[in-house]
C-alpha cells in the first residue's frame, strides 16, 4: 500500500477513496490530429481559464507555447523533413533549396533566451521589449532554386500535431510535494488541484517533471487540467474530448483506453508507420504510467516532452536518508565543537 | 534571470557529421559558448556541445516560480539552526554571551526564514493551510512541521533572554527562565532537521540541477548552516567564549566546502550550470568567502575581536552566496531542455542496449 | 482498543475530524495524498451544466457544417454551449471557433447599445433604438424617392430605385433573408447582395 | 481540391478521417501544404490559379485510356450528343470558342447548341453577362430548345458528338503539360489520376471536395465544371461516396443563396425579371423552352405562389398577381458593381447586415471609400466592426484619403442578437436547415434581423399610407401580416409563421403544403420558396426534429430537413443503372422496385416516383413528364448531366485552361493569356498588375493567394473579438518558402510587406517548408499565402489583406477572383501615412500600370475594357 513509485493497480484505492469508480484518462491520437486546437478552447469555455498572450511566437501554427496555468490543453505543431509511413509529401521533383527548419527554429530560440522563465511562460507573458532581432535566412542566394542540384533540394517533409495535456501521472510529483493537501488524487483516480485550499507555495511547479503544472499569475494558486473533475463527476465527458473533432483526444476507463491504444498501435504498424509509438502507456515507467498518454510519431523530445521522466518521490527514502546523515553531522559537529571547547 | 543576449548562430561544432541530424527539427548544439565556456580555474572547457532533440528548444520543465526570497529563506533557516545548536552549546557550558545572542540570532533568523517563505507565496494569508495536512512525501509539509517544533524552542528560550529585567520576578518569566534551557534543548535537536531538510526540498523536484545533487546538497547544506551559525556566534559573542561557535563554524565550513567539490566533481552535464555564467560567480565567490573565512577562524579569531568578526561575516556572507548559488543553478536547469532530454535520453539509450 | 480507532472515536464528533491530519491518522489515506485531503468543495463536484434550467437546441453560428449545439441556460444567462451528440452531422463536436461560442455570446465585446454618427463627427453617441428605427425608415422612403427609375431609355419599365443597397446575409436566418428579400423587392430595392457572391 | 477542408471546416472533416480509417485515400491538392495535407495520404503542390490544367490533364487520362464509366456516361450524360457544325474549339482558335465578340467581350453562343436544336431565343451574350444570367439558370434550367430532338451517336464515335469532342478539347493536357502550367511533376500528377480512376467503378465511388479556392477566380465556374465533368465521366454523381462538394463558408450562406439575398434572383433560383419580362407570360417563356424536361418546367407555380405569398389576396389573375410590381434588372446591380457606384455617388444608403464588407471584401479600399461617399449607413452586427469604423480608423484615414471632419456619412451602428437569442433555421452547406430555438431573450438593443426587417417594413409602410403613387403599391400591399410575439408596436415577429409561410399553403383548405409537388399556377397555392416547401409538412417543423443519429438509419433523414423534399443525395437515380437496379451491392442508394412499381431506396428518389426506367415519354410532353426512365438529372430540360453545356455559361461550354487576371506567366496552352470574358473594371481606382503579354509583370513576380485559418472566421468580426480565439493567431503573417525566404532576404519573424497595385500590406514573416517554389515552363514561381482575417478593431489586429486583391469577377456568377493575384514581397515594415501611397506610385510607374492595364481581355484583339470617362 501506499506505494511511492512503480506499477500501481488502484490508485484511487491507494488515496484512501473505499469505494471508487474505474480510473479514466486520456489517450490522445496525435496521428490524427488536425491541429484544430478546439481542445484549447473548449478547456478554457468550459472553465474559465484566463487568455494567455496575444504573441506571434513562430513555432509553425503554436502560438500557445507550452502548458501552464492558462493553457490545459496544448497543440505543438512540428515541421519536419522526414516522412510518415507511405504518405507522399509531394515535394520531391520541385525546384527546391534547402530546408528552413534549423533557421526558423534559430530565429525562435533566441527570442526563448530573451525571454522570461527560459520561456516556460512564453505564450502567457509578451517577450520583453529590445528581443533581439532574427536572423534571416543567410544572405540573399543568387542562385534559382532550381539550379540547385538535387542534393540540396528539400523532398521529405511532414508536419506532427500532438495536443499535450497533464498526464495525471500514477505518481504525481505535485501532489506529492504538496505541503497544503490543495493537489489531491480523486476517485477516478485523477489529480486535481483544490482552488480553496492552495496558498500558492509553487513547489508543485517544480514536483512536475513535465513542467505542466504552474502558478497563475495575478491569483498566485496553481492551476493544470482537473480532466474536468465537475464533468467526469456527472458523466460527461471533458470539454477537450468532447469537442475535439476527429477523436485524436479519446476519453474512458484507463484500462480500455490501453487495449485501444495498443490496437492503433499494431494497425499503424501494419501500416508502415514504424515510428509510431506510445507514451506514457507503460505502468512500469518514471511515474507508474500516465493517466493521460500518447500515440506519438517521433522521439517524445521533439513534442516537447521529457523521453524518460521519473517522479522525484521515487528517491524520496534515500534522499531524507543522506539528510539524516547530515543531520547527524551537523549534530556531532556541533556537540564535539562544545565538548572540545569544554566548560567555561 | 537572464537578460536578453544577442542570438548566437550554431557554432560550427558538430560539422559534418551533424549536417544528416539536422534534417530533424530540434537537432542543437545549443547556446553554445554563451557562458563563456570557462570554468573555475580559468581553463577552457573541453566538453563537446551535447546533441538533441527538442520542441523549438523550448524548456521541458517550468522554471521555478520562487523568487530571490526562497534562497534567502534557505539561508535563514540554516543560520537559525545552526545558532540554536550553538546558543544550547553555550547555555550548558556557560557562556551566556554567545547563549544570548545566538539564541536571539537564531530567532531573528527564524523569523526572516518565516518572512520570505510566507511572503513568497501566491496567498501569503493562506499560509496556515500548510498546516492542514502532515505529508511525508512532501519536504515542505514535513519541514514545515520540524520548523513548528523548532521555532517553539527557539522562540521560546529567544524570549527569555528578551525579557526586561523588572519583569523578571514575575511568575511568568521564572517559568520561562526554567523552561528556557530545555527549550532551547529542544530547538537544538530540531535544528539538525532544520539544516537539512531544506536540500531534500531542492532535491525533492524535478529541477535537474537541484535533483541530480540530491546526495550531497544535505552535506552542503548541513555544512552551510553550521558556518553561517558560528559566523554568527564569532560576530556577535566576545572571543573568549567563541571558541566552540569558532570549531563549530570551521568544521562546518570545511565539510561545505568539501561536499561542494565533491557535488561539483560528480555532476555531468548538469554540472554546467554550476559552473557557467552567473551561478559560476555566485559560487566561486560563495567559496572563497568561506575558505576565507575559514582561514580567519582558524587563525586570526581566537586572537582579534575584530578579526573574529570579520571572519564571521566571511562565512555568513559564503554562506548565503552558496545558497544563492544553489537555488540559481537549479533555475538556470530548467530553462535549457538539454538538462532534461540529455540524461535521460542516455539513460533510456543505456537502458535499450542491455539485451 | 487501537490508537487509530479511540482516535477516530474522538474525532467523529468534533470539528477535529474536519482536520486532514485527523483523517490522516483515522482513515485509509495516512500519506495524505486522497481522500483525507480532499476540501468539502470537492465532495460530490457538478458541472454547471447539471443545474442549467433549460437547454436549448441550436446551431453553431460560424461555418456552414452546421453542427449542432446544445445551449444551457440558468437565470436567464447562458452558462454553457456545447455541442449535441445526438447529431449526425457534427457527434456532438466543434471546432475551435464552434467552441468559444460562449464567449462570442457572452462576451464584453458584444454591442448593447446603438451607437450613432453624425455626419462628420469624430465620435459616437449613444440614440435610442426606436428613434434609430424611425430615422432609417425615413431614409430609407428618401434615398428610395431619390435614386428611383421609373423607365429606362428605351421607356421599357424599370420600377425600381437605386439609392439604396444591402449587403449581408450568410450569417442570418432563412427567414430573416426572406423578409429582408421581401421588403427590399417590394421597395423596388435590387442591390441586395450577399456573401454567396464573395 | 480548393479546400482546406481539415482547417476551415474541421467538424465536418471527421468524415474524411473516419473514411480514411475504413481505408479510402485521402489526396489533397493546394498550393500550400496545410493541415488537410498533413493528415492526407498524398500532397499534391500546385500554382493557384491552375486547376483546370489540373482536372484538364485528368480528364485527358480518363478518355486516353478509356477509364471512363462508358455505361454511365452513355446513358446519362449528353456525351452521345452531337454539336453543331460552326462550332469551333478553342483547340481550333487559339483559346478561344467561335461566336467571340472582342468588342463586348462575351461570346454569340448560338454554334454550342446541339445540332437539330436552336437557340430558344435572342442570345445574347453581351446582355447576359450583365446580369449574371447564368447565376439565375438554377431553377429552370438553362434553355434549350428541344433538346430532345437533338441528333445523338449512342457508339460516342461521330467526330461532333460531345464525347469526342471533349476528347479532342483536352488532347494537349498531357502530364507534361500539366507539369508545365501548374508546376506539379508529373509523377505527383499521375499518382492522382491512377488513384481517382482506380477508386471509381461500380463498386466504388470518389469525392471531390471544393470550396471558395475554386470559386473565387475570374474562371471559377469553370473549375466546378471541370470537376463535374471529371466525375460524370467516373460515375461519381448521384451515388453513395461520390459527388462534388461545395464546402461553403457561413452558417446559412446556403440558405441566403436559396433565399437570395442576391440581386439577380427570387427565393428559390427564380430569376429576377429584367427589362424584357413585360408581363408575367413573358416571364415565364423565358424560363422555358419547348420540350423542356423535368421539373423545372413548373416555373410558373413556382412563381405563381411567391407572387401570392408576397402579396396575399391583392395578387390576383387579373393583376399577373402582382408581376408587375417586381422591380426590373437590366444590367449588373452585384456588389462590387453598387460599391463603384457608391464612389460614383450614384447610391445614398447602405445596409450592411452582418457582413464586413472593409475586410472582407476584394479591394477593402474600394469597399471604404464608398461607404465614405454615402449619405448614411446602417451595419447591425455583434460587434463593432472595421466596417462601421471606417469613418475614424480604416488605414485611408492614416493616409488622408479619408477625413472623419469631411466625411458626411451618417453611420447607424445596431447591436444584433446572437444565434441563441433568436429562434429560425439555418441552411448548411448540404442543403440541411436546421432549426434553432431561441435560448435567451436578447438585452439592451439587440435585436434579430427578423425584427428589424419586419419594422422596417412596417414604419415605411406607416410613412406610405395613403399615397396613390403607382410605386408605392406593392409596398402598400405587401403581405405584411406575419404572427407575432409580445405587446405594443415593437413586437417580435414569429421566425415560426415565417417559415411556415415559406412552405406554403394550399389556399383553399388553409394547410400547410406537403412539398413543392403540389404548387399551383392557378394562385390557389402560396410557398415563400418552393425548394423549401415540405419544410413544414404535416404541420410539423421538420427542420426542427433533432433524433439521435444513434436511433435512426445511415441517411439520418429524421434530423433536420434536406431541401428539395428531405432528399439527401441529389440526382440519386444515377445510383441505379438504367433499368434501375444498383450499380453494385456495395453501392445501392436508390432502385426500382417492380413489385411496387415505384422508386424506392435507402433515399428520397430524386425521380418520378412511379415512372419506370424503361419510360419513354409521348413526344408533346412537358416538364416531369416528359422525362424518359433513363433520365436522371431531373432538372436539366434533357434530363441529362451536362460533359459539354450548349447553354448556360458564358465563358465556354467547356473548361479551359486560362490564366488568372493576374499571373507571373504567359498561358502555355493558348494564345489566348486569361478568361476572355471576365468582367474587368477598368477604372482608376480598381488597377491591375500588368499580366503577360503585358508589359510590366515582373514588378510583381509572385503568386499571391490567401484563405481563412481554422483559429479566425472570415473577416475576424466573430473572433478577432474573442480572446480565445485571438491568443490562437494572434498576428497577420505571411508564409514565404525558405527559397523565397533566402531570394528577398525575409527573416523568420521579421516584418515584410506585400505589394501590389492596390495596396501594401505588412506583416509578420513565416517561413516554411510547407511553401515550395514550383518550375513553371521553366521557370521558377514563388507563392506567398496570407490568412485574410485582420483589420483594425478587435484584441488583435493586422492589416487587410483583400486590401491587396482588386476587383476582377468571373463573368457567370460574378464572384471575384481574390484567390490569386500578383505581389512583390519586401522585407521590413512598410511605409506609412503619405508615404505609403509614395511607394503605390512608384511601384505603379515601374510596372507602366494604367486604367487599360489587364484590361484587354481578348489577347489578339487588344480592345481595352474601360469604363466610360476613365
Amino acid at each position: 500500500m501506499n506505494r511511492l513509485y512503480g506499477p500501481l493497480d488502484d490508485v484511487a484505492g491507494d488515496a484512501g477513496h473505499v469505494e471508487h469508480p474505474p480510473r479514466v484518462g486520456f489517450f490522445t491520437d496525435t496521428s490524427v490530429c488536425i491541429g484544430c486546437k478546439a481542445c484549447e478552447v473548449a478547456c478554457k469555455e468550459w472553465n474559465a481559464v484566463p487568455e494567455d498572450g496575444l504573441d506571434l511566437l513562430g513555432m509553425s501554427f503554436d502560438n500557445t507555447g507550452m502548458l501552464g496555468a492558462d493553457s490545459w490543453r496544448h497543440v505543438a505543431f512540428v515541421e519536419q523533413a522526414r516522412v510518415t509511413g507511405r504518405q507522399d509529401p509531394g515535394f520531391a521533383g520541385l525546384p527546391t533549396g534547402p530546408s528552413g527548419i534549423p533557421e526558423t527554429a534559430g530565429a525562435v530560440e533566441a527570442r526563448l533566451e530573451a525571454a522570461p522563465r527560459g520561456g516556460s511562460e512564453l505564450g502567457t507573458e509578451p517577450l520583453p521589449p529590445g528581443r533581439p532581432e532574427p536572423q534571416a535566412l543567410g544572405m540573399p542566394g543568387f542562385d534559382r532554386p532550381g539550379d540547385l542540384t538535387g542534393a540540396e533540394g528539400r523532398t521529405d517533409f511532414r508536419w506532427l500535431m500532438a495536443s499535450d495535456v497533464c498526464k495525471h501521472c500514477t505518481h504525481a510529483g505535485c501532489l506529492d510535494v504538496c505541503p497544503t493537501g490543495a493537489l489531491f488524487r480523486t476517485e477516478f483516480g485523477t489529480v486535481v488541484v483544490q482552488q480553496d485550499i492552495c496558498n500558492g507555495c509553487g513547489y508543485c511547479v517544480s514536483g512536475c517533471p513535465y513542467g505542466v503544472i504552474d502558478r497563475r499569475q495575478h491569483d498566485g494558486r496553481a492551476n493544470k487540467c482537473t480532466l474536468c473533475y465537475d464533468r467526469i463527476g456527472d458523466g460527461l465527458e471533458p470539454a477537450c474530448a468532447k469537442a475535439c473533432p476527429t477523436d485524436s483526444i479519446q476519453f474512458g476507463e484507463l484500462d480500455e483506453l490501453r487495449e485501444r491504444a495498443d490496437r492503433r498501435l499494431a494497425q499503424l504498424h501494419d501500416l508502415g508507420v514504424g515510428e509510431a509509438r506510445l507514451y506514457g502507456r507503460d505502468p512500469d515507467d518514471g511515474v507508474g504510467g500516465d493517466g493521460a498518454f500518447f500515440l506519438l510519431l517521433d522521439e517524445p523530445e521533439v513534442y516537447g516532452l521529457p523521453p524518460d521522466p521519473h517522479v522525484p518521490t521515487r528517491d524520496a527514502p534515500a534522499m531524507w536518508k543522506r539528510a539524516g546523515q547530515a543531520a547527524a553531522a551537523f549534530l556531532l559537529a556541533g556537540v564535539a565543537a562544545f565538548v572540545a571547547g569544554g566548560r567555561r | 534571470m537572464t537578460g536578453p543576449e544577442p542570438a548566437e548562430l550554431p557554432s560550427d561544432a558538430g560539422g559534418g557529421a551533424a549536417r544528416s541530424a539536422e534534417m530533424f527539427q530540434g537537432i542543437r548544439r545549443r547556446r553554445g559558448g554563451r557562458h563563456g565556456g570557462r570554468r573555475g580555474g580559468g581553463e577552457p572547457t573541453v566538453v563537446p556541445e551535447a546533441e538533441f532533440r527538442s520542441y523549438y528548444g523550448r524548456p521541458v520543465l517550468k522554471a521555478p516560480v520562487w523568487e530571490w526570497k526562497i534562497a534567502a529563506y534557505l539561508f535563514c533557516g540554516g543560520l537559525a539552526a545552526g545558532s540554536s545548536v550553538v546558543a544550547a552549546g553555550a547555555d550548558l557550558t556557560g557562556r551566556p554571551a554567545l547563549r544570548r545572542s545566538s539564541r536571539l540570532g537564531s530567532l531573528g533568523a527564524l523569523l526572516a526564514s518565516l518572512y520570505f517563505l510566507v511572503s513568497d507565496l501566491g496567498r501569503p494569508e493562506r499560509f496556515h493551510h500548510m498546516l492542514r495536512v502532515l505529508k511525508p512525501t512532501s519536504p515542505m509539509s514535513v519541514g514545515t512541521w520540524i520548523l513548528s517544533a523548532f521555532g517553539a524552542g527557539a522562540g521560546a528560550a529567544a524570549v527569555d533572554e528578551l525579557v526586561p529585567r523588572r519583569w523578571r520576578r514575575t511568575w511568568p518569566a521564572r517559568l520561562l527562565r526554567r523552561l528556557a534551557r530545555p527549550l532551547g534543548l529542544s530547538a537544538a535537536a530540531t535544528a539538525p532537521g532544520v539544516a537539512s531538510y531544506t536540500a531534500v526540498l531542492l532535491s525533492h523536484t524535478a529541477v535537474p540541477g537541484w535533483n541530480e545533487v540530491r546526495d550531497e546538497l544535505p552535506f552542503v547544506f548541513v555544512g552551510s548552516a553550521a558556518a553561517s551559525g558560528g559566523g554568527f556566534g564569532m560576530l556577535c559573542a566576545p572571543v573568549a567564549e567563541a571558541g566552540p561557535a569558532r570549531a563549530f563554524a570551521a568544521v562546518g565550513a570545511a565539510g561545505e566546502i568539501v561536499a561542494s567539490r565533491v557535488m561539483e566533481h560528480r555532476l555531468g552535464l548538469v554540472g554546467e550550470v554550476y559552473r557557467e555564467g552567473h551561478v559560476a560567480r555566485l559560487w566561486h565567490a560563495s567559496e572563497a568567502l568561506t575558505a576565507a573565512g575559514l582561514a580567519g577562524t582558524l587563525l586570526v579569531a581566537h586572537r582579534s575581536r575584530v578579526g573574529a568578526a570579520a571572519s564571521g561575516l566571511a562565512l555568513l556572507a559564503g554562506s548565503a552566496l552558496q545558497r544563492f548559488g544553489v537555488f540559481e543553478a537549479g533555475v538556470a536547469s530548467t530553462k535549457d531542455p538539454k538538462y532534461v532530454v540529455v540524461p535521460q535520453r542516455e539513460r533510456l539509450d543505456a537502458r535499450g542496449s542491455r539485451p | 482498543m487501537g490508537v487509530r480507532t479511540w482516535l477516530g472515536s474522538i474525532g467523529a464528533s468534533t470539528p477535529l475530524g474536519a482536520w486532514p491530519v485527523y483523517r490522516q491518522l483515522t482513515g485509509a489515506d495516512p500519506l495524505g495524498r486522497g481522500a483525507a485531503a480532499q476540501s468539502p468543495k470537492h465532495v460530490g463536484l457538478r458541472p454547471r451544466t447539471a443545474s442549467a434550467d433549460r437547454v436549448a437546441g441550436s446551431v453553431c453560428p460560424f461555418c456552414a457544417v452546421g453542427c449542432a449545439q446544445k445551449v444551457y441556460v440558468r437565470d436567464e444567462e447562458v452558462v454553457q454551449i456545447e455541442g449535441d451528440p445526438d447529431s449526425p452531422i457534427s457527434r456532438g463536436r466543434l471546432c475551435p471557433k464552434g467552441s468559444a461560442s460562449l464567449q462570442l455570446v457572452t462576451g464584453p465585446q458584444r454591442l448593447d447599445k446603438v451607437r450613432y454618427r453624425a455626419p462628420y463627427a469624430t465620435e459616437w453617441t449613444e440614440l435610442d433604438l426606436h428613434e434609430a428605427m424611425e430615422m432609417i425608415a425615413d431614409r430609407v422612403v428618401a434615398a428610395r424617392e431619390r435614386g428611383w427609375q421609373e423607365r429606362d431609355a428605351q421607356g421599357r419599365r424599370l420600377n425600381r430605385t437605386v439609392g439604396l443597397a444591402a449587403l449581408g446575409g450568410a450569417t442570418l436566418d432563412n427567414e430573416e433573408n426572406y423578409l429582408l428579400k421581401k421588403l427590399f423587392t417590394a421597395m423596388g430595392a435590387i442591390q441586395i447582395e450577399n456573401q454567396a457572391r464573395i | 481540391m480548393g479546400s482546406n477542408m481539415a482547417e476551415a471546416h474541421p467538424v465536418g472533416f471527421q468524415w474524411v478521417m473516419e473514411a480514411k480509417a475504413r481505408g479510402a485515400r485521402v489526396i489533397h491538392i493546394d498550393p500550400r501544404f496545410t493541415r488537410t495535407s498533413a493528415v492526407a495520404d498524398t500532397y499534391v503542390p500546385i500554382r493557384a490559379g491552375s486547376d483546370i490544367a489540373f482536372l484538364g490533364g485528368v480528364i485527358r487520362y480518363v478518355l486516353d485510356n478509356d477509364l471512363d464509366f462508358r455505361e454511365y456516361v452513355a446513358a446519362y450524360t449528353n456525351a452521345s450528343f452531337l454539336v453543331r457544325e460552326d462550332f469551333a474549339d478553342t483547340e481550333d482558335l487559339d483559346g478561344l470558342f467561335s461566336g467571340y465578340d472582342p468588342d463586348t467581350g462575351t461570346y454569340d453562343r448560338d454554334s454550342w447548341f446541339y445540332e437539330g436544336t436552336e437557340p430558344p431565343r435572342d442570345d445574347d451574350g453581351d446582355r447576359a453577362k450583365t446580369f449574371s444570367e447564368p447565376f439565375q439558370a438554377g431553377a429552370s434550367g438553362a434553355g434549350i430548345d428541344r433538346a430532345a430532338e437533338a441528333e445523338r451517336d449512342p457508339t460516342l464515335q461521330h467526330p461532333r458528338c460531345v464525347f469526342q469532342v471533349l476528347k479532342r478539347h483536352f488532347a494537349r493536357y498531357t502530364p507534361e503539360m500539366v507539369e508545365r502550367v501548374c508546376g506539379t511533376p508529373q509523377e505527383e500528377f499521375l499518382e492522382v489520376c491512377r488513384a481517382w480512376t482506380a477508386h471509381s467503378n461500380r463498386d466504388r465511388t470518389t469525392a471531390l471536395v471544393y470550396s471558395v479556392g475554386w470559386t473565387q477566380h475570374s474562371v471559377g465556374a469553370q473549375y466546378i465544371r471541370a470537376g463535374a465533368i471529371l466525375q460524370l465521366l467516373l460515375g461519381n454523381i448521384g451515388r453513395p461516396g461520390g459527388g462534388v462538394f461545395a464546402l461553403r463558408g457561413h452558417a446559412s450562406i446556403q440558405g441566403s443563396t436559396d433565399i437570395p439575398t442576391l440581386f439577380n434572383l427570387l427565393p428559390g433560383y427564380l430569376a429576377m425579371p429584367n427589362v424584357s419580362h413585360t408581363d408575367l407570360d413573358a416571364w415565364i417563356a423565358d424560363q422555358r423552352t419547348g420540350g423542356h424536361k423535368g421539373y423545372g418546367y413548373d416555373v410558373d407555380a413556382y412563381m405563381v405562389s411567391l407572387l401570392k405569398e408576397y402579396f396575399g389576396d391583392a395578387a390576383t389573375p387579373e393583376n399577373d398577381f402582382g408581376f408587375g410590381w417586381l422591380p426590373r434588372i437590366d444590367g449588373d446591380h452585384g456588389t462590387y458593381r453598387t460599391v463603384m457606384d457608391m464612389i460614383d455617388g450614384k447610391v445614398s444608403g447602405y445596409f450592411v447586415l452582418g457582413q464586413n464588407p472593409a475586410v472582407g471584401s476584394a479591394h477593402g479600399k474600394l469597399q471604404r471609400l464608398g461607404m465614405a461617399n454615402l449619405d448614411w449607413l446602417v451595419v447591425r452586427d455583434l460587434n463593432e466592426i472595421e466596417t462601421a469604423t471606417f469613418w475614424r480608423d480604416s488605414p485611408e484615414i492614416e493616409t488622408g484619403e479619408i477625413v472623419p471632419e469631411r466625411c458626411r456619412t451618417e453611420v447607424f451602428l445596431m447591436p444584433a442578437a446572437s444565434h441563441v437569442e433568436k429562434e429560425g433555421t439555418f441552411t448548411q452547406t448540404q442543403r440541411m436547415l436546421q432549426w434553432r430555438t431561441k435560448a435567451v431573450e436578447p438585452t439592451g438593443d439587440r435585436r434579430s434581423e427578423l425584427w428589424f426587417a419586419y419594422h422596417l417594413g412596417r414604419l415605411v409602410r406607416e410613412r406610405l399610407a395613403g399615397s396613390t403613387q403607382e410605386r408605392d403599391e406593392p409596398i402598400l400591399k405587401l403581405a405584411w401580416d406575419y404572427v407575432t410575439e409580445g405587446e405594443g408596436v415593437w413586437v417580435e415577429p414569429s421566425a415560426d409563421d415565417v417559415l411556415r409561410r415559406i412552405n406554403g399553403h394550399d389556399l383553399t383548405t388553409g394547410d400547410l403544403l406537403p412539398s413543392y409537388l403540389g404548387l399551383k399556377a392557378d394562385g390557389s397555392t402560396s410557398c415563400g420558396c418552393w425548394i423549401y416547401s415540405g419544410v413544414y409538412a404535416d404541420g410539423v417543423n421538420q427542420a426542427a426534429r433533432r433524433k439521435p443519429h444513434t436511433e435512426q438509419g445511415p441517411y439520418d433523414a429524421e434530423w433536420g430537413w434536406t431541401w428539395p423534399m428531405n432528399r439527401r443525395v441529389l440526382y440519386n437515380r444515377a445510383s441505379a443503372d438504367p433499368e434501375g437496379r444498383p450499380w453494385s451491392e456495395r453501392k445501392k442508394l436508390v432502385w426500382w422496385d417492380a413489385d411496387e412499381g415505384a422508386w424506392t431506396g435507402h433515399d428520397i428518389p430524386d425521380f418520378p416516383r412511379t415512372t419506370p426506367p424503361g419510360h419513354r415519354p409521348p413526344d408533346d410532353a412537358t416538364g416531369p413528364a416528359a422525362l424518359s426512365g433513363d433520365d436522371p438529372f431531373v432538372m436539366q430540360p434533357d434530363g441529362k448531366a451536362w460533359l459539354f453545356a450548349p447553354h448556360g455559361l458564358l465563358d465556354g461550354p467547356l473548361p479551359t485552361h486560362y490564366e488568372p487576371h493576374e499571373s507571373p506567366v504567359r498561358n502555355p496552352l493558348y494564345r489566348q493569356q486569361g478568361n476572355p470574358t471576365r468582367k474587368v473594371y477598368g477604372r482608376p481606382d480598381n488597377p491591375s498588375n500588368p499580366a503577360p503579354p503585358e508589359h510590366g509583370s515582373e514588378v510583381f513576380p509572385y503568386v499571391l493567394t490567401a484563405a481563412r485559418l481554422t483559429e479566425h472566421h472570415t473577416a475576424g468580426g466573430m473572433s478577432r473579438q474573442l480572446p480565445y480565439l485571438s491568443e490562437l493567431q494572434p498576428a497577420l503573417f505571411v508564409e514565404v518558402s525558405p527559397e523565397l525566404a533566402r531570394e528577398r532576404g525575409l527573416a523568420h519573424l521579421g516584418d515584410a510587406h506585400v505589394v501590389t497595385s492596390r495596396a501594401a500590406v505588412q506583416a509578420r514573416v513565416v517561413v516554411t517548408d510547407r511553401l515550395a517554389p514550383l518550375r513553371v515552363d521553366d521557370r521558377v514561381v514563388h507563392q506567398v499565402w496570407l490568412p485574410y482575417h485582420f483589420g483594425h478593431t478587435g484584441l488583435v489586429s493586422g492589416d487587410v489583406v483583400n486590401d491587396l486583391f482588386g476587383v476582377v469577377q468571373d463573368s457567370n456568377v460574378f464572384i471575384q477572383e481574390s484567390k490569386v493575384a500578383t505581389c512583390d514581397v519586401r522585407p521590413g515594415p512598410r511605409p506609412r501615412g503619405p508615404a505609403l501611397r509614395a511607394l503605390l506610385d512608384e511601384v505603379r510607374a515601374a510596372a507602366g500600370i494604367t486604367v487599360e492595364t489587364g484590361t484587354r481581355i481578348a489577347t489578339s484583339h487588344g480592345v481595352p475594357h474601360t469604363e466610360e470617362g476613365s
